[in-house]
C-alpha cells in the first residue's frame, strides 16, 4: 500500500475549511433548537403577562408538548427507519376505545384492558409493517388503508356493542387499578404540596381547591414522553440497532446486503409507532375517564409535523429524536401560546402552516451542510 | 307494515351526540315495525350530505328524516325528493318556515340561533356579562349560531369569545385554561356539547374555578350529567335528540298509516336541565338523553 | 499459484440456477473457489455475474443447486448469515449510505459493542478510531470520522466498502466490478489490496469486464454467458485474447481489432 | 456496425413469450377496469332493486363520481409528474369561500368573483409548486403547510368579515350570469324533458314540478369531469407535454439532462390540480349557493386513492387518466353503492380501505409486468 | 488527424469556473473541440469532468468564463438551449427513465410533432418506427417500441442513449463514460459507434478512465486534475504511459508497475 500512502496527508485546496465552532453547531437537531429559542423569545416578549409563564402556563404548555412528544418519537424513528404511518391518528382512536369497551363495557379488569389492547395495537402495527414490507407498497398507501379501516371500527364498534360512541366511566373503573395509575397519575405530588404551602408555587384563591397549589403533580404524560424522548434518542444514537435504522432509512438494499436485517427493523419501528399511539391513547383514557370515536383525527399529520420541524427527512435515514422531541415543544408552545397571547384562534393553522415550511427550509440548510448532499 | 325512512344527518362519523338520534330510530323503527336507516357525510361535508339526500330519495323510502344544516344546500334535493313523492320531515336544525318552504310535512326540533338566544337571556338574568364559547365544531356553521345567540342574549359582542378548539381533549382542555388564563375576568362559559363540555369540566377542576364560574353546556353526556349534579355546570340545554328522531319516525308511520298527521310543528327544545330531577337524565343519558 | 488446487476448496457453487418469475438468470452455474486465490468472474453485461455472486452472499436464494461452505452444505437466508460464515460483499451498486457517517457505515451490520451494566451500546469511540486507522491505512484523509459518506467521490466510496470488507476478516471478498468507474490510481489501490488481501489466504472473487484489470490480479478466470458457465481457466493457460473473446460471449470482435489496437 | 449487426435477430431464449391477449390486456388501467367491472357485478346483485340503478340513481352516483373524476384528473397528472398535492381539500373549501364572498359579501359580479377566483387559485397552484422546486422539498411537506394554511384562512376570513363560517345567496346572485352557468347549468334540458313526456323516464308526481322528468338534464359537473378526463388523457398520451410529465415523474434529473423542462412541468401540474379544485368548488358553489368553511375536508386524500385505485404509481412516472376515472367512479359507485345498499354507515371506511388495499397490491402486480420493475 | 487543428474548433470553453457552495469543482479550464475529431476528457475521480461537460451541455451554468458555439458567445439556459444548439449529451448516470418505453425515452424532449388541424400531437407512429430502425441498427432486438426501458440491461440502455444522442443530428456528442458498466461486446460497440459519428465530422467529446480506450479512438486527449487541466495532447505525441501517470494526477505508480504489466 506504500505507494497509495503519500496522498494521506494531502489536504483538499478546493474545500474551503469550517470552523470549529460552525461544526460543533451543526447537527440535525440545530433547527429544532433555533427554532425553540426564537418561539420562546417571541412568546416570553409579546405574551409574558398572559398567565403563559406561570407555572400554571407552564403546566398547560408542557402538557400539550409532552402529548405531541409522544407520538412525535414513534414517528421519529419509523421516518429514520424510511417509512411513515398516517394511521397514527385512528390507531389512538382505536386503541383508546378498545379500553373502554373491554374495561367498561365487558367489566375487564382494567390492567388486563390495557395489556390486551397494548397487545392488539402492537399486532397492527407489525401487519401494517408487514404488508409494507411483503408487497412493496409505499407506507403512505397502506397506512392510508389502515387509517381508514380503525377508524371505521373505531366508530363501528362501539355503536353496535353500547349504542355510543363516546364511552365514559373508565375514570371510576381504573380507580386503584395499579396499571391505569402508571398512565392516569401524578408524580410528586407531596413536593407541589409543599412547594405551596411554602409559597414558592401560586395556590388557589377561590372555588373548591383554595389553598392547594395551582400545579399539584408532574402528570404521568409528561413522564412518558421524557421516558420515550430518552429512549429513543438513546436506542438511536447509542445501540447497535440504532445504527439498523439509519441503514434501513438511508438505502433499504444497501443495508440489507451489508447485513443489516431490514424488514425486521423496518416492522419494529412500526411496532413501535403503534406503541407510542397507544400510549398516548392510554394517557388520554385515563386522564378525561372516556374514549370517543373521534380522538386523535390528524394527530398523524401532527406526529409527522413535529419530526419534521425537529430536522429528519422525510425519506428516511436521516434525523434525532431530540430534534422530534423539540418539535413537539415548539409544535406545543406555539399552540397554547397564541391562545395566551389572545391570537384569533382559527389563524393557528396559518402559523401552522407557516411556521411548518420555515422550519424545513431551514432543515434543508442544515442537513446539506452536514451531509454534503447536492 | 314495513315503511322503509331514512334519516340523514349533516354530522361526521365521530359526533357522539348523534348516538342517541341512531338510538331514538332503532327504538321507533321496532315500536312501529318499520326500517329506518341512518345516514351521514363522513367528514360532515354539507355538501355530500346534499348527495345523500338525492340518494336517499332515488332510493325511493317512503319518507325522508333529515336536518337542515344548510338551507340553500339542501333547499334543491329536498323537494326534489318530496316532488317525487317522497314524504319529508325536518328535524334537529332549520327552521319551521324553512321547513315549510322546502315542502316538508313539519319540523321538530330545536332552532339553534333560538336556544342560544334563550340560553343567553338565561345566563343573563343570572349575572353573566362576558363569556367563552367553546367551539369544538367550527368547520360545522349549525352549531356556531349558538353561540351568536348566546352572545346577543346576553348583549354582548361575541367578538373574540368564540373558541376554535379542535376535537382533541387534551388540546380543548388546555386552550380552555389558556383563555381562561389570559382573559381572567370571564365570568360564563358555554360549551356547545360533550365533545368541548367533559374537558372543559376537567380544565375547571384542574384551574380550581369548578364551581365558581357560571357554566352552561348543550346537550347531554354522562360527565356532563355528573357536573350538574355536583354544581360545576349551570344548566345543559337539552334539546332531546330522543323526541328529534323517534318522533319523526312514529308521526311519518302513522301518517302514512292512518292519515293522521299534528297539526303544528314541534319544538323538543330549549329545556334546560338543572340539577333538580336529575335521576331519569342521569340514568339515560347519551343514550336516550 | 497453480498449486491452490490441491488445497480443498473453500466455497463450492454446484449446478446453481436462479430465476426471477420468467427470467432464467442462471442455469446452473458450478464455480469452484480456493483460499489465497483471485478468481475472476467474466462475462457479457447480463450474463448473471451479479446474480451468481448474490446467491453465494445470501442476497437471492438459489432456486436450485448446493453450496458447500468449508465442505459443509449451507443455506444463507439473508446475507447475515454469509457475513457471519466470512462472506464479505463489495455489491456493484455501492452498498453505503450517503446520509450516514463513516464510521456509521463502516460498522453498519457488524457494530462493535461495549457493555454498561447489563446493556450493550453502540462502542462509537472504538467505531471512529478503527474507522480512522483503516481509512488512513488506504490513503483517504477523512475530515473526521463522523463526515458524511456523501461527501466522499465515488472512489473513495468503493475504497471504504472494500476496507469495511477486509477489515472484517473475511475469508471470501466478493467484489462485483468494483473498478468500472474508478479512476487510474483509484484502480491501482483497488487491485493493489486485491493483492494483498489474496496474500493473507483470503479468497477473492473479483467481478470485471476489464480484460487487463483480470489478467493483472487474477489466478483463475470463469467465464459466464447467458446465465451458463462457459468453463474455468487457470492463469497462464489462456491467452488475453481468448479471453476477450469468451468474454463477449464467443463472438469475435473482428472489425475493430485494427482501430483498437487489441484487448479492449 | 456489421460486427454488430449480427446479434440482430438473436432472441433471448432466457425470457419466456407472452401471448399476445395477455400483452393486449396488461394496461396500467386494467386494475381500474377489473375494477369496475367488479363493483357493478356486485352492486347489480346485492342493491339492483334499491333504486340505484334507477335514472335517479343513476344521475346520484355519476354526480359523486364525476366530482371525484375532477379532482382525480388534475391529482393523477401531478403524480404522473411525481409530485403530489395535500392542499386540494383546502382549496376546494378555499374557493368556494373566495367566490362567496366576492360575489355575496362585496357584491361583484358573479363572473368577476369567479374569473378573479381561478386566477387566484392558479397563483396559489403556483406557489406550490415553485416553492417545492426551489427547495427540493417534498410536495407532501409543502402541500400540508398549504393544506393548513389554506383551511386556516376559509375559516378566518368569514369569521372577522361575517362572523359565520358559512356565507349563502350566492345562487341568488348568480342568477342569469353567464359564467356561472358555466359551473352550476345543466345541459340537454330538452331532450330529458321530452324523454319525460314520452314516458321514457320517470316523472315528479306531486309539487311545483309534477309531470317534469326526475332527471332534467346532464349538470354541467358531469360534463365538466368528461371535458377534463378527455383533456386529460389526451394531453398525457398524445402530446409532447405529456411525455414530459411522465418523463418529470420517471426520473426529474434525466429528463432535465434530456432537455425537458421539469420545473415548468411540474409548476404548470400544480397549477393544473389546483384549477381542477376551483372547478369543483365552483360547481359546488353554483350549485348548492352557499360556501361553508367545511368543504373539501379529505378530499386530498380522496383524489389520491381515486388515483392510486386507478393504476398511478405515488412515486411518479406512471399512470393514466382514464384509470384515474376509472378509479373515481369506483370509488364513486362504492360510496353511493354502500347507501343504496343500506350497510351501516360507519364501515364504509373499512371497506374504502380494504378496496383500496386490494387494488394497489393488483395494480403493482400489473405494472411489474408492463415495466419489467424489480 | 493532426489537421484538425486548422479548422475552426466548432465549440471553445474558456477559462470555465464551476463553484458548488465552499466546492471548487472547477478553477479555470479552457478546452477546443474541433469537427471531426474524438476529444478524450481523462481525469481521475472528482477531477470535475462531469462537471465541465455538464456546463457545456447546459446543465450548469459556469460560475466564471466563457464558451464560443460555432465562433459566437453561447449561454445556454438550461439544456435544452444546448440541445437545439446541436450539443447532444450521453449522461454518466444515465439518462434513461425506466418506467417509460423505449421510444418515448428516445425521443424525450424530441418528441416529433403531428398536426391535426390547428393542434399538435406527439407522433407516435413515426417515433416507433424511427426506434425500431434506430435499435435495429444498432444491434438491439426490441420486443416492441413500447417495451420498457427497465427490461433492457444496462448496455442496452447506454446503446439506447448513444443512439438518441447520434439520431438527433447533434453537432457535437458528449459521452461521459459510456463505457464503464459495459461488457466487452458493448464496449466495442459503443467505441466502433464513436468512429463512425466523428467520420460524419461530428466532434464526440469522450469521457474514460480507461487508458486504452481513448487510445483507440481518441485524436486529442486533455487531462484534467483537480479542477485544471494539465494541458491537450495530439494522438501520436503523447505514450500510454504518460497518458497514464496525467491521469492518475501526475502521481506515478510505481510500485504496481511490475505485477500489474504496464497501463491499467
Ligand atoms: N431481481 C431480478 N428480477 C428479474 N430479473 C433479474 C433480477 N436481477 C437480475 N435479473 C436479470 O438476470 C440477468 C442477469 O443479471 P445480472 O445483474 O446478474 O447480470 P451481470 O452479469 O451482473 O451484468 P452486468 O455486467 O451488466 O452487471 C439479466 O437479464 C437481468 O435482467
Ligand atoms: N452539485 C454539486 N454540488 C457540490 N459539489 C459537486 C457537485 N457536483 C460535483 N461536485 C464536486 O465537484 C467535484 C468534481 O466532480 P465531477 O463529478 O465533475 O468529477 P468527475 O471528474 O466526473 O469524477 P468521476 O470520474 O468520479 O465521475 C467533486 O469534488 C464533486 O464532489
Ligand atoms: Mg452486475
Ligand atoms: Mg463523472
Amino acid at each position: 500500500m506504500s505507494q497509495t500512502a503519500q496522498s494521506q496527508t494531502v489536504s483538499d485546496e478546493r474545500v474551503k475549511e469550517m470552523s470549529a465552532l460552525r461544526r460543533a453547531l451543526i447537527r440535525p437537531e440545530l433547527g429544532g433548537l433555533v427554532g425553540t429559542v426564537a418561539v420562546f423569545t417571541f412568546f416570553l416578549l409579546f405574551a409574558f403577562d398572559s398567565g403563559m409563564f406561570s407555572s400554571q402556563g407552564v403546566m398547560n404548555w408542557s402538557t400539550v408538548s409532552a402529548q405531541f412528544m409522544i407520538i412525535a418519537v414513534g414517528a421519529c424513528l419509523l421516518m429514520i427507519a424510511g417509512e411513515f404511518d398516517l394511521s397514527v391518528g385512528s390507531m389512538i382512536g382505536f386503541s383508546g376505545m378498545m379500553i373502554a369497551i373491554l374495561s367498561v363495557t365487558l367489566g375487564w379488569p382494567v390492567w388486563l384492558a390495557i395489556i390486551v389492547t397494548f397487545a392488539m395495537c402492537i399486532v397492527i402495527g407489525a401487519l401494517n409493517g408487514y404488508i409494507v414490507i411483503r408487497t412493496g407498497l409505499p407506507s403512505f398507501i397502506v397506512t392510508l388503508a389502515f387509517l381508514f379501516i380503525l377508524r371505521g371500527f373505531t366508530i363501528y364498534l362501539p355503536q353496535t356493542i353500547e349504542r355510543k360512541t363516546i364511552i365514559s366511566g373508565v375514570r371510576d373503573v381504573a380507580e386503584g387499578d395499579w396499571l391505569a395509575a402508571l398512565f392516569g397519575g401524578k408524580i410528586l405530588t407531596g413536593f407541589f404540596t409543599w412547594m405551596g404551602q411554602a409559597g414558592l408555587i401560586e395556590t388557589f384563591e377561590r372555588g373548591t381547591r383554595e389553598g392547594q397549589p395551582v400545579v399539584d403533580g408532574i402528570p404521568m404524560l409528561i413522564v412518558w414522553a421524557i421516558i420515550l424522548v430518552i429512549f429513543g434518542h438513546i436506542l438511536l444514537t447509542r445501540t447497535r440497532f440504532g445504527n439498523w435504522i439509519f441503514a434501513s432509512g438511508g438505502d433499504a438494499e444497501a443495508a440489507r446486503n451489508s447485513g443489516v436485517p431490514v424488514s425486521r427493523v423496518k416492522i419494529l419501528m412500526f411496532m413501535f409507532t403503534a406503541f407510542c399511539a397507544c400510549v398516548f391513547a392510554t394517557c388520554q383514557v385515563m386522564e378525561f375517564g372516556s374514549a370517543g370515536a373521534d380522538r386523535g383525527l390528524l394527530k398523524e399529520f401532527e406526529a409527522i409535523i413535529a419530526v419534521v420541524i425537529g430536522g429528519a427527512l422525510l425519506t428516511g435515514g436521516y434525523g434525532s429524536v431530540i430534534g422530534a422531541a423539540l418539535g413537539a415543544l415548539i409544535f406545543g408552545v406555539v399552540q397554547q401560546g397564541l391562545f395566551f397571547a389572545g391570537v384569533e384562534s382559527s389563524l393557528f393553522r396559518v402559523f401552522l402552516g407557516i411556521i411548518l415550511l420555515f422550519a424545513v427550509i431551514l432543515n434543508t440548510y442544515i442537513r446539506r451542510l452536514i451531509t454534503g448532499e447536492r | 307494515e314495513g315503511e322503509r325512512y331514512v334519516l340523514v344527518s349533516h354530522a361526521p362519523d365521530s359526533d357522539s351526540w348523534w348516538n342517541t338520534i341512531k338510538n331514538g330510530i332503532a327504538l321507533a323503527g321496532e315500536q312501529m315495525g318499520v326500517e329506518v336507516e341512518y345516514r351521514n357525510p363522513p367528514t360532515g361535508d354539507i355538501a355530500d350530505m346534499a348527495r345523500i339526500v338525492e340518494q336517499a330519495a332515488a332510493s325511493a323510502p317512503n319518507g325522508i328524516i333529515t336536518t337542515l344544516a344548510d338551507y340553500d344546500v339542501l333547499k334543491g334535493p329536498i323537494m326534489d325528493a318530496v316532488a317525487s313523492g317522497v314524504d319529508v320531515i325536518i328535524m334537529n336544525t332549520g327552521t319551521p318556515e324553512q321547513a315549510r318552504e322546502v315542502g316538508a310535512l313539519m319540523y321538530v326540533g330545536q332552532p339553534e340561533y333560538d336556544a342560544g338566544l334563550a340560553a343567553g337571556m338565561r345566563a343573563k338574568d343570572d349575572g353573566v356579562t362576558s363569556f367563552l364559547c367553546v367551539n369544538h365544531a367550527i368547520q360545522q356553521p349549525t352549531v356556531g349560531e349558538r353561540c351568536q345567540g348566546f352572545a346577543d342574549g346576553l348583549g354582548v359582542e361575541l367578538g373574540e369569545s368564540m373558541l376554535d378548539s379542535g376535537t382533541d381533549p387534551a388540546e380543548i382542555k388546555n386552550r380552555v385554561m389558556a383563555y381562561l388564563n389570559a382573559n381572567p375576568d370571564t365570568d360564563g362559559i358555554l360549551t356547545l356539547g360533550p365533545v368541548s363540555a367533559d374537558p372543559t369540566i376537567l380544565a375547571l377542576e384542574e384551574n380550581g374555578m369548578a364551581g365558581d364560574i357560571y357554566f352552561g353546556t348543550f346537550d347531554l353526556g354522562d360527565e356532563i350529567v355528573k357536573g350538574i349534579k355536583s354544581g360545576v355546570i349551570q344548566w345543559g340545554i337539552d334539546q332531546q335528540p330522543f323526541l328529534q328522531a323517534y318522533l319523526p319516525v312514529v308521526i311519518m308511520t302513522n301518517y302514512h298509516r292512518y292519515g293522521v298527521l299534528p297539526g303544528n310543528n314541534i319544538n323538543s327544545g330549549p329545556g334546560f336541565v338543572t340539577a333538580d330531577a336529575l335521576e331519569m337524565v342521569e340514568k339515560f343519558a347519551g343514550e336516550y338523553r | 499459484m497453480n498449486t491452490r488446487s490441491i488445497h480443498e476448496p473453500i466455497i463450492r457453487m454446484i449446478n446453481i440456477e436462479k430465476h426471477f418469475g420468467s427470467v432464467i438468470a442462471l442455469a446452473g452455474v458450478s464455480v469452484d473457489v480456493y483460499p489465497g486465490e483471485c478468481h475472476c468472474l467474466l462475462g457479457d453485461n447480463g450474463a448473471g455475474k451479479s446474480t451468481f455472486i448474490k446467491t453465494m452472499s445470501g442476497v437471492h436464494k438459489p432456486t436450485a443447486g448446493e453450496i458447500i461452505f468449508e465442505g459443509k452444505p449451507m443455506h444463507f437466508d439473508d446475507p447475515r448469515d454469509a457475513i457471519s460464515a466470512g462472506i464479505a460483499t463489495v455489491h456493484q451498486h455501492l452498498a453505503m449510505i450517503p446520509l450516514m457517517s463513516v464510521s456509521r457505515n463502516f460498522f453498519m451490520g457488524n457494530e462493535p459493542l461495549k457493555k454498561i451494566g447489563p446493556l450493550k451500546f453502540f462502542d462509537h469511540d472504538l467505531a471512529n478510531q478503527v474507522t480512522m486507522e483503516e481509512m488512513r491505512r488506504m490513503g483517504i484523509n477523512l475530515r473526521g470520522p463522523d463526515q458524511a459518506v456523501g461527501t466522499l467521490s465515488g472512489g473513495e466510496r468503493q475504497t471504504v466498502a472494500i476496507a469495511r470488507a477486509v477489515h472484517f476478516g473475511a475469508k471470501v471478498l466478493i467484489l462485483d466490478e468494483p473498478t468500472s468507474a474508478l479512476g487510474v490510481r483509484q484502480t491501482a489501490n483497488v487491485l493493489a489490496t486485491i493483492d494483498k488481501v489474496r496474500k493473507q489466504d483470503i479468497a477473492v472473487v473479483f467481478i470485471t469486464h476489464n480484460v487487463r484489470h483480470a489478467l493483472a490480479v487474477g489466478d483463475r478466470f470463469t467465464v459466464l454467458n447467458r446465465g451458463q458457465t462457459l468453463g474455468t481457466a487457470q492463469r497462464g493457460q489462456i491467452t488475453p485474447e481468448e479471453l476477450q473473446d469468451m468474454m463477449a460471449g464467443g463472438q469475435e470482435l473482428v472489425a475493430l481489432e485494427d482501430s483498437l489496437g487489441g484487448t479492449i
